[in-house]
């Protein structure tokens, strides 16, 4: 890690942390603005673990039963495990930066458990959780984040996309698969096929967002735009990109939008299972709007510390969305401490295989840089490569390196 | 053996038909490419044959046709996007860079980009504001893309299937001043395959000075050439076809017979594609040169309102202007 | 011209005729589609030229006695002939290209008309009308089309931008200036500063309108966005940009959208003077679509008869902007035929003003092409054009020019 | 005489703070430039001095960004954008191209464009993609911008300032690796302004050969004079400063002493910045160079997985294997 990362400029800098004291009415307009989803919030499982009943999201998850159940939550502390441990290993060195989902564990396990194996989806950069639930190999994950690669997985096998950076680039990309999914008539009954693309709140205000709304809803296209409404981009609120709530941007695109609690995984399967189906169907696309928060920092280079309150955090603690499904299933009756105990020690193991795997990547070797350029080879580039590999060699002929 | 005698423009439209005739998964996308045919009419007649779902009216928004175009490559579709413009092509620049030009390196090599972007460029058609330049050197600068262009009739027509062909993201320049010029119509047979249409060819062969050029240009340069040998100079034309990757060895063999290169383009020459080439012939041809390489080119202003367009854009005077100056160094 | 000119193929290149004929479901659907605007379309006078009560909006135009009315139609009428001479003078070689507003001069002068001086306009390219509104002299603005110039009136005198051709640029230049209006204080009260911002159905598409909307409304920016739907960008009718009316759009933004009958003259007055107000009083912004129809081709070298139908231009002439006013004002005594005689006479003579300037309008300077690149100099770009007029004037000393 | 010791970083926070107390028609916008003060924590403190009408934490789009920008400098505004990682500065390049560059030639110099976009780039910080690309010659083709970078403190705090002041448009690269660095601090003499940053200078004297660098470069290329003189070689250093229009005129005086010239940038170098250097000079210098014009650069690649940016950048080595490589050509 150079000494320069963005984050960490000499200290000593000035007034920028008083400057991220809010006054105590912001404080309040904030807690209200972010903790509460409003009245149309689909909400089946409550912070404190009671089940609500839904009339019209109910059979989307009737299959789920205590058995089921249990396995989302293992599959959130799993994916929570993961990151905490990828957190770690960045604080000590092992990675270049990490991207942290805490909190997004609901949003991502309800949603990509939604998936049917035929599915597409089209992740951002935090998405670890749905990488879980699609098959991927977190360890096949982790190179981007040591860098020593830009992507990892077998995209076809998994059918889950690589990262994308560049906020709002995916939603165009991911229009464009499902309307491939469409022309080739693979739309219209159970067994149809659909594609989800994961974004931001702060990626709406993108272009690029706009126009996949306005070709998924010309071209009918099998799409889900899932938007995890953190709360925030970075250092700035949602309030900077919208005076709506987000699934409200859909009326003006004539095609649904929905508020889900983003912390609530049973909720987030049940709606995501409705608007996959509905693009199945031939009826997409649907816009979810995921109500949840990001508890960590933007990045590890980021500290949140300057531009938003701890209050904040400890009133989203609150609804945090494993604690629902334990108090629920351990009041239910559905688990005892032991499976709670089997989980954490899975998880353990799981997190531990991720940082044996990262501590013994290999560096990847310098003519790589010149790899995969182009898919038909390149005269110019090929000499390029030689002639740097020679010069490499000259190093290591001469002992200077 | 099937001889057609083809405008530019027609060439490319029958090359996109073949295109689509041999591979279902070939796509047709942009704006008013269907039942228009395109405002230059070089899709004419192919949504009508081969239905609104393989030939696309798309919303009007460039980074909207190029990211599709992208995703349906992903799920395996071969995508031909047409820009109306060339002026109208940087809506789509980030996701031309960020996407389609890094995806096959970023997943190394298991997604592959099979996208051709058609763009009519260049001037000389008397046309408003964004409708004449030349921005192909802002693409050969980003790696991860190929860039061509052609000049005739031969070429555009087995051009635009080869691009297709290729697994790599295209940038395919068309002359559109050249589109339905009578005078470039050529014999093209339609059947026999040339070895390889994107690499640099001499069109013209020459002894006293090298000139190179791609699209418009090349007609040009041979204008000149014809010019010259009126005067007694011999020049050697050499037709880029494609300007990333360059393919210069052709260049370099030349320079090292003529001693002088001109290079040609309508674009403005700061940080260009033919400072890449005087760049790499200075290198490459050091101790050939007889007199520095020298450009003839769009100056390095916005493309002047069309009136003045003559002026501008390199033509037969500045070439030999160059000759001169390059022979009398 | 070049006989090259994009829409001049050489004839006899084969089917795409045969394509552009729809079939007769497509002709009624069509017809329908574009010449109905629907319940909430706000109009205060027929097609027949029937007057027709507005609790809303009658009293934005309650100033609007017969002589304003006379005036509106005088304005029509001059727009209109100035646009056929301009659109005869591409014909005869003389321009470039035209872009005729043909149809759609009620949705230009209507909302120009209810500009206050000290307001802003940002046109798209087609905005002639409005530049006739704003005082622009409309021999100021036939150079871009005679390709002697990118542009040419006073745009801080008549507050009225350069014509912007790369669709949907422009409304990010317009929310910016709202934005400016708003920081410097102007916005709040009666004699407070808005923005109008002009842009086709096709733009819509656009990121840089979605970009607008969101910058407009999360600045609370005074922005009119006024959008002409008139049915068509280039070849492709509004059905392929967008699934809903595209007022509705707004409903997404959280501002209010509004469908004007865009050939109504005294309805676009109305509307766009209650839509400034709201700016002007800090309540934006507000998206207007007005309804209209593009009469006739895109631009000069264009040809509607590949993709659309004379049945469709047929029902449009019904509904003909001028004509509504002309029997209004007939029917009402308003107006005698002297009245319309003069006016026609007038407009007569307007055109011949434009056309003597036309004709007469000198060619540009080579070193034209040089300058104002920078607005400070650059000695490599001056010795760039020192090269170049000594090499001209080398022919012309050697007389081979 | 104020003299206060300096990071890049900090000298481009503090000429922002002059500019904005200098003209209350400065604004800062852009992505997290207000509370967090910027990733990289370059507008810290302003907002909170100037308030939220002046540093606008924008929502979360570049052609939004900039076109509001254009918008506003029509309105008699300055403002400076910040664009968060040059690898996110593509979604605004149509913007930047069509209107920023454009508008002051389109109306024949009737309306300015008095907007600077701060834009931190190059690589070396360990990063994951797009944080660590050079796109800065895709801007220097484009006619009627102005292009400048700052390799130091001084140059950092009064550049800034001079940008601001210009009423032309200007891309501004900002060497992000060097924000921080304690090394490179320097004394920053805050009071008296230099003539004139944006020219090109000769930052180390020498005669042996030329070394012509901007930005995150111009400290390597020092480096290897550094340790050439150790060897006995005198290299003349240039830092350009001004990438587009070039000042070019030091280099080829320079290289009219030496004969020799490599040119250093971390970006690919087909038609590139280095090219039209190399260019230029074969023409200006044809007499003059005993060996042809060398380029260190990054590869024609996309910017790789960063683990191997300290193969993929320029450094001390490779400028001296080059400047070996000119001396026995
Ligand atoms: C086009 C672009 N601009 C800027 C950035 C830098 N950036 C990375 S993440 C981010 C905030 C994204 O916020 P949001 O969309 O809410 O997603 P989240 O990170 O909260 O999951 C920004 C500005 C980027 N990656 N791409
Ligand atoms: C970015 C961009 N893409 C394409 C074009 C070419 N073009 C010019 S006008 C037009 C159609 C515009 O339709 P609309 O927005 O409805 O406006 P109208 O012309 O009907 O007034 C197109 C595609 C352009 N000028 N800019
Ligand atoms: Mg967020
Ligand atoms: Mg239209």
């Amino acid at each position: 890690m150079p000494s320069e990362q963005w984050t960490h400029p000499e200290p000593g800098d000035g007034p920028a942390a008083v400057a991220a004291q809010p006054s105590p009415e912001q404080v309040i307009a904030g807690l209200r603005a972010t903790s509460e989803g409003g009245a149309e919030l689909t909400q089946l499982l409550t912070p404190e673990g009671q089940r609500v009943p839904s009339a019209r999201f109910d059979r989307y998850v009737a299959d789920v039963d205590t058995e089921a159940l249990k396995n989302l939550y293992r599959d959130m502390v799993l994916v929570r495990r993961a990151d905490r441990e990828a957190n770690a290993m960045q604080r000590q060195g092992q990675l270049g930066i990490w991207v942290p989902l805490l909190g997004q564990e609901a949003a991502q396990v309800g949603s990509g458990r939604a998936l049917q194996p035929q599915d597409m989806a089209f992740p951002s950069y935090r998405e670890h959780g749905v990488a879980y639930t699609r098959g991927v190999d977190m360890r096949d994950l982790i190179g981007i984040f040591r860098c020593t690669d830009h992507s990892g997985w077998d995209y076809q096998a998994h059918r889950f996309h690589p990262y994308t950076i560049v906020i709002g680039n995916q939603v165009l990309n991911a229009a464009g698969y499902a309307m491939g999914q469409k022309f080739e008539g693979k739309v219209g009954d159970d067994g149809g096929e659909a594609t989800i693309c994961y974004f931001g709140d702060g990626a709406t205000s993108q272009g690029d967002v706009h126009e996949g709304f306005v070709w998924a809803a010309v071209y009918d296209a099998p799409l889900v735009f899932f938007c995890q409404n953190n709360q925030w981009a970075i250092s700035e609120p949602t309030e900077r990109q919208s005076r709506l709530p987000l699934y409200q941007r859909a009326r003006g695109y004539g095609f649904p939008g929905i508020r889900v609690d983003g912390n609530d995984v049973l909720a987030c399967l049940a709606v995501t299972r409705w608007a996959l189906e509905e693009c199945r169907h031939g009826n997409g696309p649907v816009l979810i709007e995921a109500y949840t928060y990001r508890m960590d920092a933007h990045t590890t280079t980021d500290d949140p510390s300057r531009y938003r309150l701890s209050d904040e955090l400890e009133e989203w603690k609150l609804k945090d969305p494993i604690e629902r499904v334990r108090a629920h299933l351990a009041r239910g009756g559905g688990a005892g401490q032991d499976f709670f105990d089997d989980v954490q020690a899975e998880a353990d193991r799981f997190a531990q295989q991720l940082r044996d795997h990262t501590f013994n990547m290999p560096e990847p070797p310098p003519e790589r840089i010149f790899s995969n350029v182009y898919a038909e080879p390149s005269a110019a580039l090929d000499a390029q490569r030689e002639e740097f590999l020679s010069y490499l060699d000259g190093f290591a002929t001469a002992g200077e390196h | 053996m099937d001889l057609q005698k083809l405008t530019i423009g027609k060439a490319i439209n029958l090359g996109l038909r073949r295109a689509m005739e041999a591979d279902p998964k070939v796509l047709i996308m942009g704006e008013d490419v269907g039942k228009l045919g395109g405002v230059f009419r070089i899709t004419d007649g192919l949504q009508k044959d081969f239905g609104e779902q393989r030939v696309l009216d798309t919303p009007l928004a460039e980074s909207g046709i190029i990211g599709t175009a992208v995703g349906l490559a992903v799920r395996g579709f071969r995508p031909v996007c047409e820009i109306q413009f060339e002026g109208f092509i940087f809506p789509g620049f980030d996701q031309i860079s960020s996407q389609l030009a890094k995806l096959h390196y970023r997943t190394q090599g298991k997604i592959k980009m099979p996208v051709v972007i058609r763009v009519p460029f260049g001037g000389g058609i008397g046309a408003v504001e964004h409708h004449s330049e030349s921005p192909e050197s802002l693409f050969a600068h980003i790696a991860g893309l190929k860039v061509v262009s052609v000049s005739n009739a031969v070429d555009a027509y087995w051009g635009i299937q080869e691009a297709i062909r290729s697994d790599d993201p295209i940038l395919f320049f068309e002359p559109k001043k050249l589109y339905h010029s009578g005078a470039l119509k050529m014999e093209v047979d339609t059947e026999t395959a040339p070895e390889r249409v994107f690499s640099s060819a001499v069109v013209r062969s020459g002894s006293t000075a090298t000139v190179v050029a791609y699209g418009p240009s090349v007609k040009v340069a041979l204008d000149a050439a014809a010019a010259a040998a009126d005067e007694g100079k011999s020049l050697e034309v050499i037709d880029l076809r494609t300007l990333s990757p360059l393919d210069l060895g052709p260049v370099f063999e030349s320079v090292r017979k003529t001693g002088r290169l001109i290079a040609v383009s309508e674009a403005p020459s700061e940080s260009s594609l033919t400072s890449e080439i005087a760049a790499r012939v200075q290198q490459e041809c050091f101790y050939s040169l007889e007199s520095p390489v020298l450009r003839v080119t769009g100056f390095d202003t916005p493309y002047p309102p069309s009136k003045l367009e003559e002026h501008y854009l390199p033509d037969l005077d500045r070439v030999l202007h160059a000759v001169d100056r390059s022979l009398s160094w």
